[in-house]
């Protein structure tokens, strides 16, 4: 396959929309997220919609909304338990992660009889198995997503950065972030089904802390991770069509290389900018002296 | 082992553990009535997974023999080799097993065939997040813990008979009183496969097209058997997320040499079928590679046999 | 003028207790509009507890908040109270700016989802500008000093234009220069009608504009009149020299003395 | 199985001493982990494990040995990416997460026809299927690991609590945080192979966050971890035994009940002690003002 | 005295830069044993930064730094050492008591690996005592109030016995009964041969230990000289007064007077 001819085939072109997409979409929610240290809230997620799919298939209701329950519900005690226990983010992750895969290995092993085996198939998509429905309700959803945090970015920013001061200004600390930890809940349980887990828990993390290596506030950190996570999503899938790879873990190795070469491109650029110093630092300390 | 009192000693019964249904639904043919099998996979579940329960392990260790398949299960096999070692048969033992390179297919310039990767997840904990991984990736389902050999040989009826030859010989080793029976039960298992196999003969021999196009490569045996031309798209295992290159190859193949169906697995979610399906105007039907029946198939009164003919009714149907 | 102006915080028989250790018992305090008050105390005598309860960030064993008026579960208009804490700190892993911290202190008067108006914008700016800050406004608060930070979180409880102002040792590490802006900042305000809760150990400029000092020991008020000895070691002023003007009888129930007094039981 | 013949099995007694032996090693490790807030160190590093089998099977190394490098080596870099780059110890291990499945994934995809397929049996053990040498290999290792762990509590604590400090005062930062790391790493990579790697790494976490609800210090917390560890291992093989159902999970569950239940009851202890306050109140009081 | 006795800080030409902010910009400065210190300067003139330098904490574009004659890249004595930092602050998922906090003040002293010595053990109660804290001795960190941690941080520094004890700002927050304390603390090591370098803004009882004044101004030393103004504002003494006692020239190439002077380019 060439790069020219790649875009005849229909299923890479609706993986490319749907990986953009998330891109795009992901880091929006992951700023957020990461800001709070839950960098790993996507794939605990994730453990927990295994318990969630295992009691869909236990009472014979659709997987689907088992599964939202499950994440949501997942979603709701990390932040009880964060907010009431003793315990900070990454614990009340670590403990949904072990309850999730613990849960589900239990609940099948009591009930193997009732095709519960099968778990996987109701969790994971692939991007290159997306259908054209797929990629429009990736689309719509992941627009609503994105229109959402950017109206609602001073709210939920002032309640990441410094939530003890939110909550004495009396912003709605509580409310906001059970809308954040649902909102992430419903990303990662619809679009890992499409696009699978890997694919969604990495872009909603390290999209943003590649853009936190150059951004020099929480809005351009928040716009620069979106450009990130479209441009290592639709270069994902472009790489991994030419190599012969698969897209989910290219998608994922092309972006820790982005922020790697981020990282050190950022840091270079301090070294030589310390190094030749005294020219720009006078130029700073006179424009500053004469601006008092 | 300690404690062998034999759990089936209650009732005069040899107690026979199996690791999974091919190797259960073969001793419960050849044992007949002087055996109990339990079968460690329940129905419906991914053997590969499996995690051995406490219970369990204590069935194993307390059996009158256990069939186990090498590879195949891999914490039934250290089960084995440490509680069980005398009492058990191996299934692949004196078999002419296939290795995954090049006789599967001829379309591998990316890694192809190789069956299965591995999987396991709920089962075993440690899968699982493990699971998740390839759980992250793939789509996901049924998969093999096997290494480059394949261990699929069940699909291969005259393969399949020699499986119960063997347990026969193991059964009349251990019950010499009942060995006449167990001979007897085998030969008559040996019969019915042969019976199949010639049915499957005649069918494949004489189709139009001898390629098969699969989501993954778990029906070598019975492409080798039947010389058929095993396409897997995913390659190796179902859990492996495929390259868009290869299922774009695949598309491409199918349109150029007019396959008609694209077949997916029972257990495994259809998903990357149904896509080369849907590019390359193919259709796409289920083959069941029997590796466990669910429990609706039990009670539909399923067995080995009922399966591998609907499954021959759906290779007739794509190959003509 | 303290008693014919309303009451901006009523605090009624507030006891708060963590664990097994009670640090308020029964405290009142009535603040009236353009009151300007020190809160001082020894450490752990429970000056930020008060503050605290106040602003609902700890919960009471038992009495009542009043904010403006109505009691502080039902109180809505968040904007009118400023709140400096003490010590803020950083974390998180993405950079903040010093405008994007003191816009947080605006949001209190923003209607969720919408963008900031122009008064917004410009309350910000002159938040910022009011404590020095102007040319630091677009870098991220990590890069900034100790005292530099301290600033913005004063400005950042200036930004919302409440009336009134809650800070829990906001001059903490911040510089004469400042101190004395801000003092001049606060004077504005107090012209303006608006009250002043301050906690303080440290003398400076601010504290010539504290008339009534409120000293907390032993859970309880252990003075509450006006300000003694504007300038000095003027952060126990009532506890060091016990005078007569004392209102609180709390003050004479104590006989220890001086430095012991300072370093009672309430640690 | 009832409770008099469970001990009968061997198989059960080497389960038992295992699981014990895990418990109360793996959080003495831990309390650090938790501590710097990298709860999920143990998973990330069996994400990484994974990789480490993939090079071994293709390069035709002993896995083990691949394993146990990948390990080290994600757990050398995590450290190096907290130090030197803005991102906290979340977002480390979660690109370790990521980076360790994407790798694997690729790996596999690129060499599928040198039996890579088979990654998992070289990755993870079942309780129930440990043998004597097992038994014999993580008791001697687990004790080791106690008293290592024991030795350097207070240089350990000191650099988990305030490095900046420990830094300045002289304490070798670098050189203790990659020991104890690579400690992580080889507690994980050697005993995910006997007892799975859910085990281990949930064993990690959870007593110790049962044992910070309680402690009123970093060495009781430390001491009630192990304390907790240990019950919890020993009594999930018990039930599971009972119950017929998985060990792994089972302890898993027991750990995540026990953490509720310590929470809850931790709780209700000072709300009753909030209630009756005017008691051990004011006898606090005197025996603090007398005490003067 | 100060120039008898060997030096104990030396710094040599020091430079220091953020980013593209110079922050230090070749400074000297030598302290001798035995010396007790004022550094002083507006919020952002780099007083942090020139003792993050001298620990290590920050890396340094060019000049050399010695600690009692060695190469601070060579020096390995750290118990010879204390630091109060600005600003600590309390993570971690695990309770820590007060006396666990100050004890790792005394790990640069122990063998690692090997069981405290019963002067170990010593040294940690009384530098527990030393800031009255005994009764919370074994009280989790996170149940203290403001001031009552920022003593622990003064305990630990001290447990160590240290010869030079450097402080960043170590009595914000602190109670004017611990003030004094702490200062007589400081007094009683200042007689057995400590030396001190300590950053402030305040005014408090330990000033008048203070003998000698470093202030910051721009990157550079702008006065270096005996502390004038011992009570009172005495945290920019030369500044509001250049005298001409200031040995440094810095201090005279400054043409800007009083309160902008305070607030000049280097914020
Ligand atoms: N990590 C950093 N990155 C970039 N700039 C920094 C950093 N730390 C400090 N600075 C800058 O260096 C300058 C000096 O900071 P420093 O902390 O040394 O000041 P200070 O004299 O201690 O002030 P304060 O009295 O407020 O504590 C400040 O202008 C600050 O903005
Ligand atoms: N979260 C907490 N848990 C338990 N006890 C606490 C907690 N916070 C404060 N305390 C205790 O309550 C008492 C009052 O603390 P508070 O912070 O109100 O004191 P403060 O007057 O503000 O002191 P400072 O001048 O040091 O800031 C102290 O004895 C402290 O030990
Ligand atoms: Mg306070
Ligand atoms: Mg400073
Ligand atoms: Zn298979």
């Amino acid at each position: 396959m060439t790069i020219t001819t790649m875009l005849d085939y229909e299923f890479i072109r609706y993986g490319l929309i749907c990986a953009v997409v998330v891109g795009l979409c992901a880091p929006t929610v992951g700023t957020f997220i990461v800001q709070r240290r839950l960098a790993l809230l996507g794939d605990g997620l994730g453990h927990v919609a295994i318990t969630g799919v295992a009691v869909g298939l236990l009472t014979s209701t659709q997987p689907l909304w088992t599964t939202l329950i499950a994440t949501v519900s997942a979603a709701v005690i990390t932040e009880l338990l964060r907010t009431y226990s003793k315990a900070s983010g990454d614990v009340a992750l670590a403990l949904m992660f072990y309850g999730g895969i613990a849960g589900g290995v239990f609940l099948t092993s009591l009930a193997s009889d009732k095709g519960v085996a099968n778990l996987h198939s109701y969790l994971f998509g692939s991007l290159m198995t997306t259908t054209r429905e797929d990629a429009v309700a990736i689309g719509v959803g992941g627009a609503a997503v994105v229109v959402l945090m950017v109206l609602l970015l001073p709210w939920l920013s002032s309640i990441s950065i410094d939530e003890t001061y939110a909550r004495a200004s009396g912003v709605p600390v509580m409310a906001l972030n059970m809308l954040l930890l649902c909102t992430a809940a419903v990303v990662v349980s619809v679009s890992m089904r499409v696009v699978g887990l890997l694919l969604v828990s990495a872009l909603l993390v390290i999209p943003v802390v590649t853009a936190a290596q150059i951004g020099r506030s929480f809005k351009s950190t928040f716009v620069l991770a979106m450009i990130a996570g479209a441009l290592v999503g639709g270069g994902g899938v472009v790489v991994s069509a030419l190599l012969f790879v698969p897209a989910g873990a290219t998608i994922v190795l092309l972006g820790i290389a982005l922020f790697v070469l981020v990282t050190v491109a950022a840091a270079l650029a301090r070294l030589v900018s310390k190094n030749r110093r005294g020219g720009p630092a006078k130029a700073d300390a006179i424009s500053l002296s004469s601006a008092d | 082992a300690c404690g062998n009192e034999g759990s089936g000693a209650d009732d005069g019964k040899l107690s026979v553990v199996a690791g999974f249904y091919p190797l259960a639904f073969a001793a419960e043919q050849v044992g007949g009535d002087h055996v109990a099998v339990t079968d460690l996979t329940p129905p419906g579940e991914e053997a590969h997974e499996l995690e051995l329960k406490p219970d369990q392990m204590a069935e194993v260790v307390d059996a009158d023999l256990v069939v186990h398949l090498d590879d195949f299960i891999p914490s039934l096999d250290k089960a084995v080799e440490e509680y069980a070692s005398d009492n058990a048969l191996d299934a692949a033992e004196g078999q002419d097993l296939l290795t995954f390179d090049g006789e599967i297919d001829s379309h591998d310039d990316h890694g192809g065939e190789e069956g299965h990767d591995d999987h396991g997840h709920e089962g075993e904990e440690g899968h699982d997040d493990h699971g998740e991984e390839e759980g992250h990736e793939a789509e996901e389902g049924h998969d093999h813990d096997h290494g480059s050999v394949d261990p699929h040989l069940w699909l291969d009826p005259t393969r399949y008979a020699k499986l119960g030859d063997a347990i026969a010989d193991r059964l009349a080793e251990i019950d010499a009183d009942n060995a006449d029976d167990y001979r007897a039960n085998a030969e008559a298992f040996g019969d019915d496969l042969a019976e199949l196999d010639a049915k499957f003969t005649e069918s494949v021999e004489g189709s139009e097209r001898d390629d098969i196009v699969t989501s993954h490569a778990a029906f070598g045996y019975l492409a080798d058997r039947y010389d058929l031309d095993q396409i897997a798209i995913a390659g190796l295992s179902p859990d492996q997320e495929p390259a868009p290159a290869r299922m774009a190859e695949i598309s491409d193949y199918i349109k150029e040499e007019g396959v008609t169906t694209v077949f997916f697995e029972t257990v495994a979610s259809p998903a990357v079928a149904e896509t080369v399906a849907r590019e390359s105007g193919a259709e796409t039907a289920t083959l069941n590679p029997l590796e466990s029946l669910t429990a609706e198939d039990l009670d539909a009164g399923d067995d080995y046999f009922s399966v591998m003919e609907a499954n021959l009714a759906a290779l007739e149907k794509a190959l003509n | 003028m303290p008693d014919k102006t309303p009451p901006v915080l009523d605090v009624d028989g507030l006891t708060v207790a963590y664990d097994r250790h009670p640090v308020l018992d029964g405290l009142d305090l009535t603040v009236r509009q353009g009151e300007s008050v020190a809160l001082t105390g020894s450490n752990g005598s429970g000056k930020s507890t008060l503050i605290k309860a106040v602003l609902g960030l700890t919960a009471a064993q038992s009495g009542a908040i009043r904010l403006f008026g109505t009691d502080r579960r039902r109180f809505k208009s968040h904007s009118r109270v400023g709140y400096v804490p003490q010590r803020s700190t950083l974390h998180g892993n993405i950079p903040v700016t010093v405008k994007e911290t003191v816009a947080a202190g605006r949001l209190n008067r923003r209607l969720p989802g919408l963008p900031p108006r122009a008064a917004d914008r410009r309350a910000v700016r002159d938040a910022i500008a009011s404590v020095d800050l102007a040319e630091l406004a677009d870098r991220p608060m990590s890069d900034l000093s100790g005292g530099q930070q301290q600033r913005a979180y004063i400005a950042r409880a200036l930004a919302g234009e409440p009336e009134l102002l809650i800070m829990d040792e906001p001059t903490v590490g911040v510089d004469a220069g400042t101190q004395e802006l801000l003092a001049r900042v606060v004077a504005d305000r107090l012209d303006h009608g608006c009250t002043l809760l301050l906690v303080t150990h440290e003398t400076g400029p601010l504290n010539g504009y504290l008339t009534r000092t409120v000293h907390l020991h032993g859970g309880e008020k252990a003075y509450d009149g006006p300000t003694i000895g504007l300038h000095g070691h003027d952060d126990e002023p009532a506890c060091l020299h016990p005078g007569g003007e004392a209102e609180a009888p709390a003050a004479t129930a104590h006989d220890v003395p001086g430095q012991l007094f300072e370093k009672g039981r309430d640690r």
